[in-house]
């Protein structure tokens, strides 16, 4: 094929039952000039080399699924185009994690983390569905709209220092959603939170590195959560000393 | 290779049912990329640190009386006082960009208890102009123009 | 310690912050004027001799001011010396950096507070 | 030994329909444990694709219930079954409202009730939104709000290979775990079916890699009839090349559709959808579509040929309010920022209305076995299903599949556990011998690519008897060769190879029986526009048509279609 140009891909693989660690495997591929760098994984993974293993679905940057370094970067693999690289990409798996083979990292330490930070609606009465609706104005829409945007891509806990050398820490995407929530006009949790927010691990481990920001490909920037939920875990601490009773709500 | 992130690092509390490869910290962490800048922003701390206890030396010779206080002005003109006092003045300002300027308007919440936030376009200038207001009516009291 | 430490870190990231904001504020101003301009010279006769010195700096506001501008850039200090020792060197070492940054912060109140009071 | 675990309730499937139904059976009974099997994280789920947004009458508005039950029937032109469109308009409001309550961000109006948008085929906006994220915040407001029970025990990147049947009833699954590559039995007193649709069958499609058309597959291989297959709905705005979606929901907020001569020709020509304009159903808005393509007033581009969605006048702030998605795809994947350009686009496969029969209750005719989702045929959508229907559909029929297996679960036994777990067994070692086998030469890719380019040929937006013939012949003949399919891979940690081979063996089924009852539905209906009969029939088609599972090839069953309140009449808007 004519437009078709050739790249050289250079690839972590681990296999746990061979490797003892993560080696590189080189491939020089025909790609086209408006692939993704996740279609040159998928054409090595069909044409080339079917032990390859990586993660992908949607391949329309909303299901968080492909995150991986590229040249050192965290990136959406499916949304990374390869004209902006040069005749060489390096692709690894994400960075601050366990890696279980090739590319696909370990997840389950994310989701406990994401448990933790209890990303549901407390309430202390719930409303029947009957009853209708909860008002909530565009404005207190708008205050938590923007950190709810998070997919779950793992991109900001493979970019942020903190994460690879505190092993406790929350992290940039449990932080954002546990604030979404203390944000949203209809939940009463926030103080429960704060609690999660203020134990070791906390928010307060962040050391402004803003990395999460940088890298996040939804713009959810969770360094401004993480941040704001230093404030506010310090408020609720502060006035649960004037009145103990505010606490429980 | 890069720097291994601590061996925990995003692992589950009960570890995985295979064999992992150990996490690692991001290949250009810390020296390269946008991580100099966060070093450097970190490693600022150092002038936080001194210059705390130079101005404590400031009120301990204030205490002590006129000679003591004309004695710390003349060791300040030595050329390592003000080789220190010059890189610490860039350090502030570096760490004021990074975390007064950049940092600092999008950590307000949208509302402390009753009070709103003002709309995150208007928070920069407003930090500029209280930094350069804090600024100005310190220059006016040390030049002795006020009070 | 570690738990005590773990609690008190709202209290530490506040002054943290506030380091921050004195430090970013206020501190570019003094060090400027105090530390260099003063020494060489630049400021007019007597502006900073030491009765009118010492008569900005006994007054309440003054005190206080001087107080501040010690103290919360220390803890601030303390606190960010501590990650980025993390940085540097992983958590393992947290145990013993993170007591001594912030017993060093304590005693350096300490010390400010009993030298802003002796003015 | 294969190992096993039990629970009350087993899910295959994590994505919308699935999360609605392990939490509406944690709820009902305090003491029920459900398994939530899915083949990847469930927040991966392509429910979290979605866009445009879910229809539900919303309550003290204007709108009725009945209106919204006309729409949808005629929308599916008359194949609906009218006691489950009954029952679904119903519930949406509830389901819709107790979302809400669960945190999800839906659009608002300036008094802070729900806002709402017009959407293709709906007389009245009854469209909620979430911007243009809809799938994505519903996705994961279900997630998160799911992460509350303990007693959901989810096994994610469990892929599931069998239902496990003993006494004629189901009573578990075999799968495939990829951490470990062992195939693991989760046994259950019921079985929930909630995987989604095969959009992977076709080359393009607004699809996930994901959507392979597993628990269609499953539940044929067990003797449920598949319902309604022939009916594969084309999406008209997709991106050429990627097939990425564009939504609806742009168009309801007034997009045009214009061709080569910038004419918008849903207005100046006779394509049936009247006033509706770009507002009409998506079956004929893509036949309108590929008739412009044909009439040589189609774009030429790198991928064939396509026309242009034009959002330019509705100016950068509605855009970004409303669709700021569309933006970012259109920009990311097609390289045209929509504020100042058209958007190619071209109609793309994206649902299937069609899959596992099931009745209003979401049962199956196998006992234990349930189903919702796109991954069913509840028969809400019949022939076509109206934009916006679907995401509402995963909810109301999660829930109530979860309640019906629940009721089902009470009264009937655990089941054999050592004939369960013999099966379990032979499944583990027919798995371990497809691990890097090496019989055959044949690639997973190039029979993917020969049954995709078949059912595109054969089953695309128009489809003719001849190339339906060839398709089904095609098919037949891919999946003779699967058989001999090659595999590299023989490691037993997450490989994806072995999980790709088995993807395909259902794509392979669940496309066989596509093309088989498109060849029969001699007529041409909803979604099915056959240009050898290009009228509806109701004389002699007015059915479902059901494809069962034979060892000899598919067969074929009418079923009827049950109708009350609306019959059938010319579907014009």
């Amino acid at each position: 094929m004519s437009d078709r140009q050739k790249k050289t891909f250079v690839i972590t693989r681990f296999d746990p039952d061979k490797d003892e660690v993560p080696k590189t495997q080189t491939y020089e591929i025909p790609v086209r000039p408006d692939w993704k760098v996740l279609d040159a994984l998928n054409f090595i993974k069909d044409e080339v080399d079917g032990t390859l293993s990586h993660r992908w679905s949607c391949r329309m940057a909303v299901c968080g699924s492909c995150g991986m370094m590229v040249n050192g970067e965290p990136k959406l693999t499916c949304k990374t185009a390869l004209s902006d690289y040069g005749d060489t990409v390096e692709v690894g798996p994400l960075s601050n994690f366990p890696v279980i083979r090739d590319l696909v990292v370990e997840l389950e330490g994310f989701m406990e983390k994401f448990k933790a930070v209890k990303p549901w609606i407390l309430r202390a009465k719930e409303k029947a569905p009957e009853e209708g609706v909860y008002r909530q104005s565009p404005a207190e829409l708008e205050a938590f709209k923007q950190f709810s945007m998070c997919i779950n891509c793992m991109l900001c806990y493979a970019a942020c220092p903190v994460v690879g050398n505190e092993p406790d820490y929350l992290g940039p995407a449990a932080i954002a959603l546990g604030h979404r929530y203390n944000l949203d006009s209809r939940d009463e949790g926030d103080a429960e939170r704060n609690q999660v927010f203020r134990e070791e691990g906390g928010v307060y481990s962040c050391s402004y590195a803003n990395e999460c920001s940088e890298v996040c490909p939804k713009n959810v920037d969770p360094a401004a959560a993480i941040n704001q939920a230093k404030f506010l875990a310090v408020v609720d601490w502060a006035k649960s000393f004037v009145s103990p009773r505010s606490r429980k709500k | 290779m890069a720097r291994l992130a601590d061996p925990r690092a995003m692992s589950p509390s009960r570890p995985g049912r295979t064999r992992t490869a150990p996490p690692v910290m991001p290949p250009l962490f810390p020296a390269r990329g946008r991580y100099r800048s966060y070093m450097l922003f970190g490693a600022c701390c150092v002038f936080f640190l001194l210059s705390s206890l130079l101005f404590l030396r400031v009120v301990d010779a204030l205490a002590a009386g006129p000679e003591a206080w004309d004695d710390l002005l003349r060791q300040f003109r030595h050329p390592l006082y003000l080789a220190y006092n010059v890189a610490a003045l860039a350090g502030f300002v570096f760490t004021a960009r990074r975390f007064f300027f950049q940092l600092f308007a999008k950590s307000q919440p949208p509302r402390i208890g009753p009070l709103p936030r003002p709309p995150l376009a208007v928070l920069p200038p407003l930090l500029g102009a209280a930094w350069v207001a804090a600024t100005a009516l310190i220059f006016c009291i040390l030049w002795g123009a006020f009070p | 310690m570690k738990h005590l430490i773990a609690r008190l870190e709202p209290v530490i990231w506040a002054l943290f912050g506030g380091g921050f904001f004195v430090g970013c504020l206020l501190m570019p101003a003094f060090i400027f004027m105090l530390c260099i301009a003063a020494p060489l010279g630049w400021l007019p006769e007597g502006a900073l001799s030491y009765e009118r010195a010492h008569a900005l700096a006994a007054n309440p506001i003054g005190r206080l001011a001087l107080f501040v501008l010690i103290v919360l850039p220390f803890w601030n200090g303390a606190n960010h010396l501590r990650h980025f020792v993390i940085d540097l060197r992983g958590i393992r070492s947290d145990g013993v950096v993170a007591p001594a940054c912030y017993a060093a912060a304590l005693v350096v109140t300490g010390i400010a507070a009993v030298a802003v009071g002796k003015l | 030994m294969v190992e096993v675990v039990r629970h009350d309730i087993v899910i295959v499937g994590g994505g919308g329909a699935g999360i609605r139904a392990a939490i509406a059976a944690v709820e009902a009974d305090p003491k029920v444990t459900v398994a939530l099997v899915s083949k990847v994280y469930p927040m991966r789920s392509h429910t979290v694709s979605a866009e445009g947004g879910a229809a539900a009458v919303v309550p003290g508005s204007d709108d009725s219930l009945d209106k919204h039950a006309y729409d949808t029937v005629k929308g599916s032109d008359f194949l609906a079954d009218q006691d489950v469109v009954d029952y679904f308009v119903e519930q949406a409001p509830l389901e819709l409202t107790r979302l809400e309550h669960w945190g999800c961000p839906w659009s608002r109006n300036d008094d802070g009730s729900v806002a709402t948008r017009p959407f293709g085929g709906m007389q009245i906006p009854r469209t909620w939104y979430a911007a243009d994220k809809v799938g994505f915040h519903m996705l994961h407001t279900l997630f998160q709000h799911c992460m509350r029970f303990d007693r959901i025990v989810r096994y994610d990147e469990y892929f599931v290979t069998k239902l496990l049947v003993d006494g004629g009833a189901v009573k578990g699954v075999a799968a495939l775990d990829m951490r470990e590559g062992k195939t693991r039995v989760v046994l259950g007193r019921a079985v929930i079916l909630a995987t989604g649709g095969a959009g992977k069958c076709f080359p393009f499609t607004t699809n996930g890699t994901i959507k392979t058309g597993d628990g269609m597959a499953l539940a044929y291989r067990a003797g449920v009839g598949l319902k309604d297959m022939e009916f594969v709905q084309y999406h008209p705005t997709g991106l050429p090349g990627t097939g990425i979606l564009i939504t609806e929901a742009s168009r309801g907020e007034g997009g045009y559709l214009i061709n080569s001569e910038g004419e918008r020709f849903l207005v100046t020509r006779d394509y049936g959808v009247g006033q509706k304009a770009e507002l009409g159903p998506r079956d004929m808005i893509s036949r309108a579509i590929m008739q412009e393509i044909s009439a040589g007033r189609g774009i030429k581009g790198a991928y064939g040929e396509h026309v242009q969605l034009d959002l330019r006048h509705l100016g950068e702030a509605k855009i970004m309010k409303r669709l700021p998605f569309v933006r970012e795809l259109s920009k990311t994947y097609a390289g045209v920022d929509p504020v100042h350009q058209p958007i190619p686009i071209r109609p793309v496969v994206h649902y299937m209305m069609g899959g596992v029969d099931t009745n209003v209750t979401g049962a199956t005719d196998l006992p234990g076995l349930y189903a919702a989702g796109e991954c069913a045929s509840v028969s809400l959508n019949g022939a076509n299903r109206l934009g916006s229907n679907s995401l509402t559909e995963c909810l109301v029929f999660g829930a109530r599949a979860a309640i019906e297996a629940l009721k089902y679960a009470r009264g009937t036994s655990e089941g054999n556990e050592t004939a369960l777990r013999r099966q379990g067994e032979e499944e583990m070692a027919r798995i371990d011998a497809l691990r890097g086998r090496k019989k055959g030469g044949e690639r997973i890719s190039q029979i993917r690519r020969e049954m995709n380019l078949a059912m595109e040929r054969g089953c695309g937006v128009y489809r003719d008897q001849a190339s339906m013939q060839q398709t089904v012949a095609e098919v037949a003949q891919l999946k003779g060769r699967y058989a001999d399919l090659a595999l590299e891979d023989s490691s037993k940690v997450f490989n994806t190879e072995i999980l790709t081979a088995l993807e395909l063996g259902n794509m392979l089924d669940v496309a066989e029986t596509i093309a088989v009852a498109a060849l029969a539905r001699q007529e041409s209906r909803g979604a099915h526009a056959c240009r050898d009969y290009p009228t509806r029939n109701d004389q002699k088609f007015l059915h479902h048509l059901l494809v069962f599972f034979t060892p000899a090839g598919p067969r074929l069953e009418k079923k009827a279609v049950t109708i009350t309140r609306f019959q059938p009449e010319e579907r014009k808007y």
